[in-house]
């Protein structure tokens, strides 16, 4: 170090290079000294050499440490640091002293020499507690004569306060504020305009399957979908509250369709604040699913696991000692979980907010994994990357995104009741015509469910799974259903000024919607005052009307519940945007019952908008869409605005920089 | 032993035991076919899996350490005359009341932490938005260019638009190209680094431990 | 709480959070501090309670009774790790103070050493080998489709001239003229080129992700107050 | 790839870093030249307006924390803090260093008291909460403490956009890097300047004159030349396995290749 001398800088230990077969850090080893470099005849340290009897290190390690450790904070630190006074030597002890008694000059030399000695004194060494080189302050006399030269020069004084720190911000309130309040108030005012008028409607929804391009998340739908009772499933929450504006839909959808097939979702994270948080989602899903008048209980339906703390740290204990992980409950309660390893688990759900939670379970938790997968869901701004990893892992299986494919999702899973539905009530206890046929493909379905692959990944194109809600360990036949809801070709017009009929629900109580015309025929699904449906024929009577439900089925419902209008497209789906149905509370229950047919306990399912309360014991919220729509339509908006917003900007200071150039170019 | 070399040698032991512990343990495959590999592996794995239980509960605990200081600082704050030092000191102390008192109760967290932690994820937004509107500013350059553009073609094409479908090519194929090199350059990048010095930090030379 | 009170409190401070986008005005700005201040003390509390339940309280009743074991390792060993643990911990909290420097850089040694071979192991297999292993490795049907075999090559291309991005060397007499020749520089820049671009389209996806955010915020500000 | 042969890659290339991290250190690196990085420019001109305007430094690790997975990152970060806060030390306000993570305090208090002795110089060391809570404290914290400049190098997220908003709110220039991508996105478009990604490893050396601090930036050179020319030659393995010689995409890159090193001369001359 080439600096002058000063006393900050007095120890570094470049000045005082100890001798090579002393290493900096053994300096250590010695009773504290002062180093002091500017006392003259400093005592060598005689313990210095006679250190050999540490442990043999590498030579080569030995040789380099000097040069590397140079401004080792171990050496700084052990000069920099106070110590108590009778820690040093004597020879400082006395040297100090002296040095104290100095800085108070005596009266005859004053006299004797006026003034010039109040100069020259030796800074005041200030009596700490404790501590010896604290602070080098000026005599009392010598601050006078700074204040005086501060007077001459016009200086400020040191008790002004005014002056005392200077404030470089600039002003709160200047003009070039007003550009971002603008920004701001624009950015807001179009995010919630799709919330206070439904004119604007810009973009579509999102589609109702994922896109046949994307793997991953069909994938992903169909392996929760395949899920059994009592399988486990760990659903791993990595995401805080900050996010849940985001991803609560998404694990709201996942642990619906998770627990409707009375699967066991066991919950972790490594966020403590998600452990909370995945109790509220819990709830919000029991107030909507109750099994036989209970709602889902801990330790019975699902169990939320301790939280793992340590970020990576506490992910590879989950991916190492799953078994204790398992074992303890956020309460910290024994749990009754027995496992041996992660791969008991039948899948590991992950649904991410970061970036770094992906990372961190991709490093960590994946490669650990040897038979279940681990399937992804992340927001927006964590997927360029979990792409990246759900590309080169094997492990990582698809990849659901955001808000949008939450309601793709959501869609998905609704349609799949529905088909649920369908089949259910043709091999329910009404429909005796259930032939004969049918029941021989039973076998044949057991064995292909018996067969079903749990690690490797569904062909998306497979049949979709029986449904796997009995309590029953017997699984109700089905027949193989190739027909997806979408290909229910709905007889909607296209051109949106064509005149309609539609039936409007009248009847202040809930109105059932039937398979057939007739109140033998099952239930479909359940519709109450307000909601209004497109009509495709009427029986012969016109008793009954069949109409298109919002699902993409038909059914029947009877005339004397119902006024039939004619409306034209435009208005008709002025509501919501749905193609076919408008109800009046866009929220989506499905109903479960059981009944007893053919000596066996069979599910069925009804679908309704509005709440069932009372007698009836099971019902499974799907999802609430009442914000559904106006949110998307205002990400869309908001993501416009945004671009114009950075194009904008960014053109004015290019300009303005481009100028600033070109000014500074002209100088030259 | 020595003062400052006891560290060093703890973290020199500690840190390889540990290292080789994960890295080669719990996998018998590793030894071959010899009756004793299963048991060899297991004994390898050990030390490492009770470093990591010890070091979970440390980190556990080591909250105590933030909330010391939190604590600290505060009330050090407060002595001095400072307002919202004291809100923060009575949040904390009601929170602690209100969850000793109402075990497992989640009403709280709904109340107050959602919707103030939402509130600032969207008013992140904001910041993002005006942020990126003046990247120019800072950057007037050919990469400050180069990322506004690549910004504007994400964000148009997330945008369900049906005009807008050539840009939603577009940034799909940016999505699963260009960036998926450039994100992993910058984690190669960091898992590079990461290696480098946590051997440095294993080996016993670095320097934080020491002072 | 009831739902009501519940949403009308969500509904205050989350328009205490908002006043942000109006400055430091002196009122307003005093409602986003105060809020935000409430939020630091809550969120220190909560963390501190969860991690006291999930994780010291069923050591602590492991030692009240020694009947059960809350990990395979056994009753013994649990509370040998946890004692040593709370040790550690005892120690971290105690570095400040000077006195026993060397038994607490000691221990602080461990927990850096640990978490540093933790990163070490999990960077290599879970980062360093998986992503180049797929930088290298090319799609089946390369004759067949072109397209596929220039997006693997860009992106190792890519890859390959972003991680040389970082070259930290520079010339030998780099003090006068520039620090690098030209070659390297061109390897340079074209990694910056996918660097950037990697870079924007994470903020564009944060934009996304936060415009979620607000709209979720916005749709409740509605519902419950407008 | 399999367990056994992943343990076997890692272990070599553990086995080489160590042998490179003492080749390094034994050569101390002396007559290797770091480049400059263009974010640390400015850093001295901080230094002096925080001591000449008495208004701290704020150096944020954000949540890179001991014990976990950026415990490197960490380590790095604090040797940097180290180097930044011995220029500062003539300052009359010690620096403020925040953290998220509370097993960096010890780190955090280390950086500062290496430097500092007086009074207080502890309680600038301050945790918060992580992500949010951190952020939105931070941007309460620079209404308070008006440092001179920010300094935040460590690990973020995309919260980062708060601070950075606060901080050019209130005319506080800043430098940001994370070894967190949407952290490292925010910092390149909002940050007065800023290290990309893997720098954060090399700002140590790149702060400090004495050969030591280069060490790690000269092994991380070192494998990046091993992998980027073992990786072509793996691609090149690959393609000889799968393509004829003489196939057509082959010799159309080839082309390729041949004109861009073409054009390349010519710009060269």
């Amino acid at each position: 170090m080439s600096e002058e001398f000063n006393w900050l800088d007095y120890a570094e230990p470049d000045e005082e290079a100890p001798a090579p077969s002393a290493r900096p850090g053994l300096r250590r080893f010695l009773p504290r000294r002062p180093t002091l470099p500017s006392l003259p005849g400093r005592p060598r340290l005689p313990s210095l050499p006679s250190i050999p009897s540490l442990p043999r290190l590498p030579r080569l390690r030995r040789r380099a440490q000097p040069a590397l450790d140079k401004p080792s904070a171990a050496d700084l630190l052990s000069v920099h640091e106070e110590r108590p006074l009778d820690e040093l030597d004597d020879r400082l002890q006395s040297l100090r002293e002296r040095a104290v008694a100095s800085s108070q000059p005596e009266a005859e030399a004053r006299q004797a020499l006026y003034d010039v000695d109040e100069l020259l004194a030796a800074p005041e060494i200030l009596r700490k507690p404790g501590g010896v080189i604290s602070a080098a302050a000026l005599s009392k006399a010598q601050r006078q004569q700074v204040e005086l030269l501060k007077d001459i020069v016009g200086a400020p004084q040191a008790g002004d306060a005014s002056v005392s720190r200077i404030r470089l911000s600039p002003p709160l309130f200047s003009l070039s504020a007003i550009p971002r309040i603008i920004g701001t108030a624009v950015l807001l005012l179009m995010a919630s305009l799709p919330f206070v008028s439904s004119d604007f409607a810009e973009g579509e929804l999102p589609p109702s399957e994922f896109h046949e391009d994307r793997h991953g998340p069909t994938t992903l739908y169909n392996l929760l979908d395949n899920l059994t009772p009592a399988d486990y499933v760990l659903v791993a929450f990595e995401y805080g509250p900050t996010a849940a504006g985001e991803l609560d839909a998404i694990a709201e959808l996942f642990l619906r369709h998770i627990v409707a097939q009375r699967a066991v979702p066991l919950i972790v994270s490594s966020n403590p604040i998600a452990i909370a948080h995945a109790q509220n989602i819990i709830s919000r899903v029991n107030r909507s699913v109750a099994f036989s008048g209970e709602s889902l209980r801990h330790g019975r339906d699902y169990f939320i696991l301790r939280y793992l703390p340590g970020g990576p740290l506490g992910l590879r204990e989950l991916s190492e000692n799953f078994a204790d992980v398992a074992r303890v409950s956020y309460k910290g309660t024994l749990t009754g979980l027995q496992f041996d390893s992660l791969d008991d688990v039948t899948y590991v759900v992950m649904i991410a907010e970061r970036a770094e939670d992906m990372r961190n379970w991709a490093e960590q938790v994946a490669p650990q994994l040897d038979r279940t997968p681990l399937l992804a869901a992340s927001g927006y701004a964590a997927a360029p990357l979990a792409q990246v990893y759900a590309d080169s892992m094997d492990e990582i299986v698809g990849l659901v995104v955001g808000y949008r494919d939450a309601y793709t999702y959501a869609e998905m899973l609704e349609a799949n009741f529905a088909e649920l539905l369908r089949d259910a009530s043709e091999l329910g206890s009404g429909s005796a015509e259930a032939s004969p046929a049918k029941i021989d493909e039973q076998p044949r379905n057991e064995a292909a469910q018996a067969e079903r692959p749990l690690a490797t990944a569904v062909p998306p194109a497979s049949a979709i799974p029986p449904p796997a809600v009995a309590p029953l360990p017997t699984t109700t036949p089905r027949p193989p259903n190739t027909e997806t809801p979408t290909e229910t070709a709905l007889p909607t017009a296209t051109a949106t000024q064509q005149m309609i009929s539609v039936v409007e629900v009248t009847s202040p109580r809930q109105v059932r919607i039937r398979r057939g015309p007739t109140t033998a025929d099952d239930i479909l699904q359940l519709a109450q005052a307000g909601d209004m449906f497109q009509i495709i024929a009427t029986n012969g009577d016109g008793s009954w009307y069949n109409i298109a439900l919002s699902n993409g089925l038909d059914g029947w419902i009877a005339g004397i519940l119902v006024e039939e209008k004619a409306l034209s497209m435009a208005e008709f789906l002025g509501g919501g945007g749905e193609a076919s149905a408008r109800l009046s509370d866009e929220r989506v229950y499905l109903r479960r019952e059981w009944s007893l047919s053919l000596g066996k306990n069979r599910p069925r399912y009804y679908q309704s908008n509005a709440p069932i309360t009372g007698d009836i014991p099971e019902y499974v919220l799907m999802r609430d869409r009442s914000a559904e729509v106006p949110r998307l339509r205002a990400m869309t908006l908001g993501t416009l605005t945004t671009v114009v917003t950075i194009a904008l900007g960014n053109v004015i200071f290019a300009l303005s920089a481009l100028r600033r150039r070109q000014r500074n170019g002209e100088r030259k | 032993m020595g003062r400052a070399g006891l560290a060093g040698i703890v973290a020199f032991a500690v840190g390889l035991t540990t290292v080789l512990s994960l890295l080669l343990g719990n996998n018998p495959a590793l030894f071959g076919d010899q009756p004793g590999s299963e048991e060899l592996a297991r004994r390898l794995a050990l030390p490492g899996d009770v470093l990591l239980r010890l070091l979970v509960i440390v980190i556990a605990l080591s909250i105590v350490i933030g909330i010391v200081n939190l604590l600290y600082i505060h009330i050090g704050r407060l002595t001095r005359g400072k307002f919202y030092s004291a809100v923060l000191l009575a949040s904390f102390a009601f929170t602690i009341f209100w969850l000793t008192v109402n075990r497992g109760d989640t009403s709280l967290l709904e109340a107050v932490q959602v919707p103030i932690e939402s509130a600032l994820a969207a008013l992140l937004f904001l910041s993002l938005a005006l942020g990126g509107a003046r990247v120019m500013q800072k950057r007037a350059d050919i990469w400050g260019l180069l990322f506004v553009a690549v910004v504007l073609s994400v964000l148009l094409g997330s945008l369900p638009l049906a005009e807008l479908a050539p840009v939603r090519a577009f940034s799909a194929w940016l999505l699963a190209v260009p960036v998926s090199a450039g994100a992993r350059a910058i984690l190669l990048g960091i898992a590079l680094g990461t290696i480098v010095v946590g051997v440095r930090a294993v080996l016993g030379l670095d320097r934080s431990y020491r002072g | 709480m009831t739902e009501q009170t519940i949403g009308l409190i969500s509904f205050v401070l989350t328009l205490m959070v908002f006043s942000y986008v109006l400055g430091d005005l002196p009122l307003i700005g005093a409602l986003y501090r105060t809020a935000i201040y409430i939020f630091v003390g809550m969120t220190a509390a909560f963390t501190l309670v969860v991690s006291y339940e999930g994780l010291i309280l069923p050591y602590l009743q492991d030692i009240q009774n020694t009947e059960t074991s809350w990990t395979t390792l056994g009753y013994q060993a649990d509370i040998y790790i946890f004692f040593t643990a709370l040790l550690f911990g005892l120690l971290l909290l105690l570095k400040p103070i000077r006195a026993f420097t060397w038994l607490t850089n000691s221990a602080f040694a461990v927990v850096i050493v640990v978490g540093a071979a933790v990163a070490l192991a999990g960077a290599l297999a879970g980062t360093l080998f998986p992503l180049l292993r797929a930088t290298v490795t090319i799609p089946e049907n390369l004759t067949a489709d072109f397209s596929a075999l220039v997006d693997t090559l860009t992106v190792f291309i890519g890859t390959m001239t972003g991680l040389f991005y970082f070259q930290y060397q520079a010339r030998a007499n780099s003090e006068f003229g520039e620090e690098h020749s030209r070659l390297t520089r061109a390897f340079r820049h074209t990694g910056k080129v996918f660097i950037v671009t990697a870079l924007g389209a994470i903020y564009a996806s944060a934009i996304l992700t936060s415009l979620t955010i607000l709209s979720e915020r916005i749709s409740f500000l509605f519902q419950f107050g407008f | 790839m399999d367990d056994t042969t992943l343990q076997v890659y890692s272990v070599v290339f553990v086995a080489i870093t160590v042998v490179l991290v003492y080749t390094a250190r034994y050569f101390q690196a002396r007559r290797w030249r770091q480049r400059q990085l263009d974010g640390m420019k400015r850093i001295p001109q901080w230094i002096t307006q925080s001591i000449e305007s008495s208004r701290p430094l704020h150096l944020s690790f954000g949540n890179a924390g001991v014990g976990g997975d950026n415990t490197p990152v960490a380590l790095a970060e604090a040797e940097f803090f180290h180097q930044v806060v011995r220029r500062a030390e003539s300052c009359d306000m010690s620096p403020v260093v925040s953290l998220s993570a509370p097993t960096s305090l010890p780190l955090g208090q280390d950086v500062l008291r290496r430097a500092w002795l007086k009074g207080g110089a502890l309680s600038r060391a301050q945790w918060y909460p992580p992500d949010l809570a951190y952020a939105s404290a931070i941007s309460a914290l620079m209404a308070d403490d008006e440092p001179a400049a920010h300094i935040m190098a460590g690990s973020f997220g995309a919260e980062l956009a708060l601070m950075l908003d606060s901080a050019a709110r209130r005319g506080q220039p800043s430098l940001a890097v994370s070894d967190r991508l949407d952290g490292q996105a925010v910092a390149f478009a909002q940050a007065d300047h800023v290290l990309i990604g893997e720098e954060l490893f090399a700002a140590p050396g790149s702060s400090s004159q004495d050969g030591g601090g280069h060490g790690d930036a000269a092994v991380l050179d070192v494998w990046r030349a091993l992998i980027i020319s073992g990786a072509t030659i793996l691609l090149m393995l690959e393609f000889s396995k799968r393509l004829p010689l003489l196939s057509w995409p082959l010799v159309a890159i080839g082309v390729a290749i041949l004109l861009l090193l073409g054009i390349f001369t010519v710009w060269r001359r």
